[in-house]
């Protein structure tokens, strides 16, 4: 049976229906969920998709992270579910404190879209095991809010332990600390990344096709371990 | 050296999104009564010298035009003389 | 104290403020004709506003039915104008819905909030027939780029369109910047919304079924926008002091996504008898419009309308225009599972009102009858006004004002400066630092957006079903000749669509003017809604809808005439659309088309010498259509790579965009017979410049042949040019033989860092 | 009824864009010798009844946790108890 895959929505979810798209495409089932609703249907991963939960008024993720379906998916993430946080997804994770950091308005003051170039610097999480490490990907970038912040020590800390999946190569979208793009929690279940590999799926409707790694290398982590 | 603060607030007959999910979610997480809330921006601006004469009256045009939008927006601003 | 009905009969003699409302002492006059009283502050307030131009349509109406008249033939068109928007047939039981409307002077008040109510507007529009909304556009005119005024308003309305579009997670896949001295203190800002649905999910605003019930749903009414409708919209906009209530509305669009996503759920369920958006004039248009499209009655409790604001009078919440709100009439059976969706999505509802049979919409607040009328008289039975008008006394002299004696760029060293003084230019140059702002990839089914010739959603995943749209007007082509410049207008954008694969299908407007009362404004405006109207017919593409924004001028300075054309078209597989970029070495680069010496409004004679006058390009739609023909053939067969129609900046700009967009050079030359100069900066309609695989290029170049329809060979596309320019091998050069040499990279120096430099900072 | 007023400032080690485009702004604008910005949050609630106790401590909590992120920000509390 094919892995299954819950992507929540919150109120102000964009991506759900893409991010539940790539799902499907790289071969899992994906499975809606609710933001009310701390039920997650035995669900073998989740996806938390970009957008503005809640409008992204106050600070984005900031209320999301109270919603109830989030209680589950931080008990679940503490015992090795695979979490995967796109973009308001990486702030929500972020705000959850299931990842170090935050993540500030662009340096540029401007929302930014564009395809961007990434370097894989870890593969030994759940979400990267199928890239290469150095692997240079291009997925579409999108935000306002993705300047990754954290105090010197805990950016010593995520190079230190490996903790960097993907960083910005070429340019720079947003004034992110040491141009990290996402990062991975201690055990490697649980990973946040700005820009968008559920985007970059399709060729006809992506840039590229060099975000589908993603969700295959969660695919194949969990029918490995089964 | 003075420190100014300028407090904006968005005009009580604009619609304040921001203030209307911050009170959704105060209510969600247990507190009762809030009857409402206004979300604004705070500037605390450090500038050297005295702010007197011709510079207050600028900056206060500054506060009005510039930090706040006169449209939809009302300002407050204070003047700290002590900051170190 | 309220002004009720009952005294209004008894104090027929109390003075009204009419005409601070806006209206005209005869149109004050046939209000307590239709009445047979005075009307009370409630009525007035609901007249004034629902016969204002913008509600009314009142100076436009005449010249608009010519869109009805001309309509061509077809089977395509499954709602026509008249209701929120019109909805066409694209196939396999899908039915799309696309509309385009201004919100000109609310985004000179204030930038951000006036642009994001804006697309905030045109989305519910397309919401209210029903459609998931799926992209946005935004034809966007301003002053001159370097104007402190522009430096003002143009970031604030790019981020309130990206603004609002973004969170609203709908793709903006297209849309126009210009820039011209005659918007200076008068920014348009046009918006524009696709939305597609099954055609058994089609909705229209009409109250239907007596006893149904009318539900209030979504944003609680404030005191926003009260007199934006009659004050900004009617009347030339002035910087006048601050009046009692904000006349600018402030958007939320994320209760906009609950709104769509409420909406979309509650119709699906089939617990929607009819709906209506809440526009200008807010509830008095929702209700007197529903009501006179359906049983003809409705009555109405004000009070029990959600405010924000608890201190608004009942005339006010009749006028406010405050965001995200809608209507839908609901059978009492359905009022609960309606009631639960919207909860599910944290959006208040209420009813405010029931369908009745009495021909009359009355409305009570707290228990008086402050509203007795017939909905049609507020609805659609406003003034109509001929208004005068007669060509510009200045027009001959402008048409006589030929461009032939410009001084022209002769040696190859002043055409290649000029090249690169051209794609530098503000209206040539690359918009991404606008387009970079707005997500292009939210819902994951953008095939093409900018830099483009036409925004390209997927609508059918299972199919590859498609629609592809432009929006287009060169305002210069139609100061010089409002007929022909509407219809060159029209032309662009159905030479666009064409250009990506599709086939164009059908045609929304935005007609941006100055005053109706200058007769001389009133005569562009009925050129250019003729031209319109017979371009329709010629090519065969109805008019589904649009908008109409009068009163667009500083002073007594009208701005161009803008009539903003979008062309929809559609594409049964997105598979093969036709991009801008040219494929591998070697495939060969052609000119449909015929060049003419045609300069007159060209970019080139604005940017470089200032000059506007003589007469614009011929257009000849039937060689659009013949050219519209052979870029689809092409597209379904596979013999075309890339495409990119020519329009502003002539073949040197196409050249350029296409190289600049593939990454790769190419190496070019000027066919017998044309001067070069023309070639590069000519401005002629009906061509386009086309990629054709060697393989394919006897087939192509027959078919031309055989249609009639002049192909010349202008090119090939070649990565290797750098050493035999001069060049680093791998360096990538634009080469026209015999004239010049420019690497890629110069020229993306001087195309990417116009509008940066100026508005970065 | 008490009025609580929150304000929330980045910490002083993290960049503050916003800050530092309204200090180039100021400059260019003609006021001499800013120093500093920093842009900050300002939030007006008003609560019904009194703020005591249980409900003080969670609006404390609540403006730690909700309306700041402690990771990034600071903020200071304010409740007046005079509100109209
Ligand atoms: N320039 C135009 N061309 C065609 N139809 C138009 C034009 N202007 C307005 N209309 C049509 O007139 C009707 C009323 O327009 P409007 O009042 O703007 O609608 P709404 O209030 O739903 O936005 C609509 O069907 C609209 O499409
Ligand atoms: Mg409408």
């Amino acid at each position: 049976m094919n892995p299954r895959v819950g992507v929540v929505t919150f109120p102000g979810s964009l991506d759900d229906r893409d991010a539940a798209r790539a799902v499907r495409i790289a071969g899992g089932e994906p499975v809606a969920l609710w933001h009310g609703d701390d039920d997650l249907r035995s669900v073998d991963a989740v996806v938390l998709p970009g957008g503005f939960s809640y409008g992204d008024y106050l600070r984005c993720g900031a209320i999301a992270r109270f919603a109830p379906v989030m209680h589950s998916i931080v008990e679940g993430a503490k015992s090795g579910l695979p979490v995967l946080g796109i973009c308001n997804g990486f702030q929500i994770l972020c705000e959850s404190h299931l990842l170090p950091g935050a993540l500030t308005r662009n340096d540029s003051l401007h929302f930014i879209c564009r395809d961007q170039r990434l370097r894989i610097e870890d593969t030994t999480s759940m979400w990267t095991s199928d890239y290469e490490p150095g692997d240079e990907i291009v997925i579409p970038l999108k935000n306002g809010e993705g300047g990754f912040v954290a105090d010197e020590k805990t950016l010593d800390m995520l190079e230190g332990e490996g903790r960097v999946i993907a960083r910005y190569l070429e340019l720079n979208p947003n004034g992110s600390r040491r141009d990290i793009a996402g990062i991975r929690n201690e055990r490697g279940n649980v990973v946040g990344l700005m820009p968008h590999p559920e985007h970059a799926v399709e060729a006809l409707v992506g840039p590229t096709t060099d975000g589908l790694a993603f969700f295959t290398s969660v695919l194949n982590s969990l029918v490995g371990a089964a | 050296m003075a420190r100014v603060v300028v407090d904006v607030m968005l005009k009580p007959e604009i619609l304040d999104p921001q203030g209307r999910a911050v009170q959704g979610a105060l209510g969600r997480l247990g507190l009762t009564g809030v009857s409402d809330v206004r979300q604004g921006k705070q500037f605390v601006i450090d500038i050297e010298g005295d702010l007197e004469g011709d510079r207050l009256a600028l900056m206060h045009t500054l506060a009005e035009e510039l930090l706040s939008n006169p449209v939809i927006e009302d300002y407050s601003m204070t003047v700290l003389e002590d900051a170190q | 104290m309220t002004d009720t009905v009952e005294r209004a009969a008894t104090t027929p003699e109390q003075e009204q403020p009419y005409a601070e409302l806006g209206l005209k002492p005869d149109e004050y006059q046939r209000i307590r004709d239709i009445l047979g009283r005075r009307p009370t502050s409630s009525e007035l307030a609901m007249y004034s506003v629902m016969w204002s131009e913008h509600c009314s349509y009142k100076s436009s109406k005449g010249h608009l039915k010519q869109f009805g008249d001309k309509k061509p033939d077809t089977d395509a068109l499954l709602v026509g104008i008249g209701e929120n928007a019109g909805v066409v047939d694209i196939g396999d039981g899908w039915a799309v819905t696309f509309k385009v409307e201004s919100h000109n002077h609310p985004s000179y008040v204030e930038p951000y909030q006036g642009a994001a109510t804006g697309v905030g507007g045109i989305v519910r529009d397309i919401l209210s027939m029903g459609a998931r909304p799926l992209a946005v556009m935004d034809p966007l005119r301003f002053g001159p780029l370097d104007a402190p005024d522009t430096r003002r308003v143009l970031p604030g309305i790019v981020a309130g369109v990206g603004g609002y579009g973004n969170c609203l997670g709908l793709p903006n896949i297209g849309g126009e910047v210009v820039f011209d001295e005659s918007y200076a203190g008068n920014p348009l800002v046009n918006a524009l919304c696709v939305g597609a649905m099954r055609h058994e999910d089609i909705h229209l605003a009409s109250a239907k079924g007596v006893g149904n019930l009318v539900v209030l749903y979504g944003a609680r009414t404030g005191g926003d926008g009260i007199g934006g409708v009659s004050v900004l919209a009617s009347e030339t906009f002035s910087e006048g002091g601050p009046t009692k209530r904000p006349s600018v509305q402030v958007g939320d669009p994320f209760m906009e996504k609950l709104l769509i996503e409420a909406t979309l759920e509650v119709l699906h369920a089939g617990l929607v008898e009819g709906i209506q958006d809440l526009g200008g004039a807010g509830i008095s248009c929702a209700t007197s419009e529903l009501a006179s499209n359906g049983e003809g009655g409705m009555h109405v409790w004000l009070d029990r309308v959600l405010l924000r604001d608890p201190s608004l009078s009942p005339e006010e919440i009749l006028m406010s225009e405050s965001q995200e709100r809608m209507c839908a009439i609901v059978t009492p059976a359905n009022l609960d599972a309606f009631l639960v969706l919207c909860a599910k999505w944290d959006v208040e509802a209420v009813v405010i009102g029931e369908v009745t049979d009495s021909g009359r919409l009355t409305v009570d607040w707290h228990g008086e009858r402050i509203v007795d009328v017939p909905p049609r008289t507020v609805a659609h039975e406003g003034p109509v006004y001929e208004r005068p008008f007669h060509r510009p006394t200045w027009q001959d002299a402008l048409q006589a004002d030929v461009p032939d004696t410009l001084a022209r760029p002769e040696t190859p060293a002043e055409l290649r400066a000029t090249l690169l003084t051209m794609v530098a230019a503000p209206n040539l140059a690359s918009k991404s630092w606008v387009t970079s702002q707005y997500d292009r990839y939210v819902l994951g089914n953008t095939v093409l957006a900018q830099p483009e010739d036409a925004g390209m959603i997927r609508i059918d995943e299972e199919t590859g079903r498609g629609v592809a749209i432009s929006t287009d007007c060169n305002g210069r082509f139609a100061k010089l000749d409002p007929y022909n410049g509407a219809k060159l207008a029209l032309a662009e954008s159905y030479r666009n669509v064409a250009a990506s694969g599709a086939v164009p299908l059908a045609v929304t407007n935005c007609l941006n003017f100055g005053s109706p009362e200058d007769p001389e404004v009133m005569w562009q405006f009925a050129q250019a809604t003729t031209g319109l109207a017979d371009g329709c017919l010629e090519l065969g593409i109805p008019v589904t809808g649009g908008n109409v924004s009068f009163y667009n001028q500083t002073g007594t300075t009208a701005i161009l005439p803008t009539p903003v054309v979008g062309v929809l078209g559609v594409i049964d597989d997105v598979e093969r659309r036709t991009p801008i970029a040219w494929g591998p070495d070697g495939e060969l680069i052609y000119l449909l088309g015929d060049t003419r010496d045609e300069f007159a409004g060209s970019e080139w004679a604005h940017h470089v010498h200032g000059h506007l006058g003589g007469l614009p390009p011929v257009v000849d739609l039937g060689r659009e259509r013949l050219l519209g023909e052979i870029l689809v053939a092409g597209s379904r067969d596979g013999m075309l790579t890339a495409a990119h129609d020519v329009s502003d900046g002539g073949v040197g700009q196409v050249l350029v965009e296409m190289a600049l967009r593939s990454g790769v050079g190419a190496r070019c030359w000027v066919p017998d017979g044309i001067d070069p100069f023309v070639l590069l900066f000519g401005e002629s309609a009906g061509r386009a410049v086309v990629v054709v695989p060697r393989s394919e290029e006897l087939r192509f170049t027959e078919m031309c042949a055989a249609r009639g329809l002049p192909a010349q060979r202008i090119g090939v596309v070649d990565s290797g040019l750098g050493p035999d320019a001069g060049f680093a091998a791998g360096t990538q050069v634009l080469e026209l033989s015999n004239l010049f040499t420019m690497t890629l990279d110069e020229l993306r120096v001087a195309h990417e860092r116009t509008l940066p430099d100026v508005l970065q900072g």
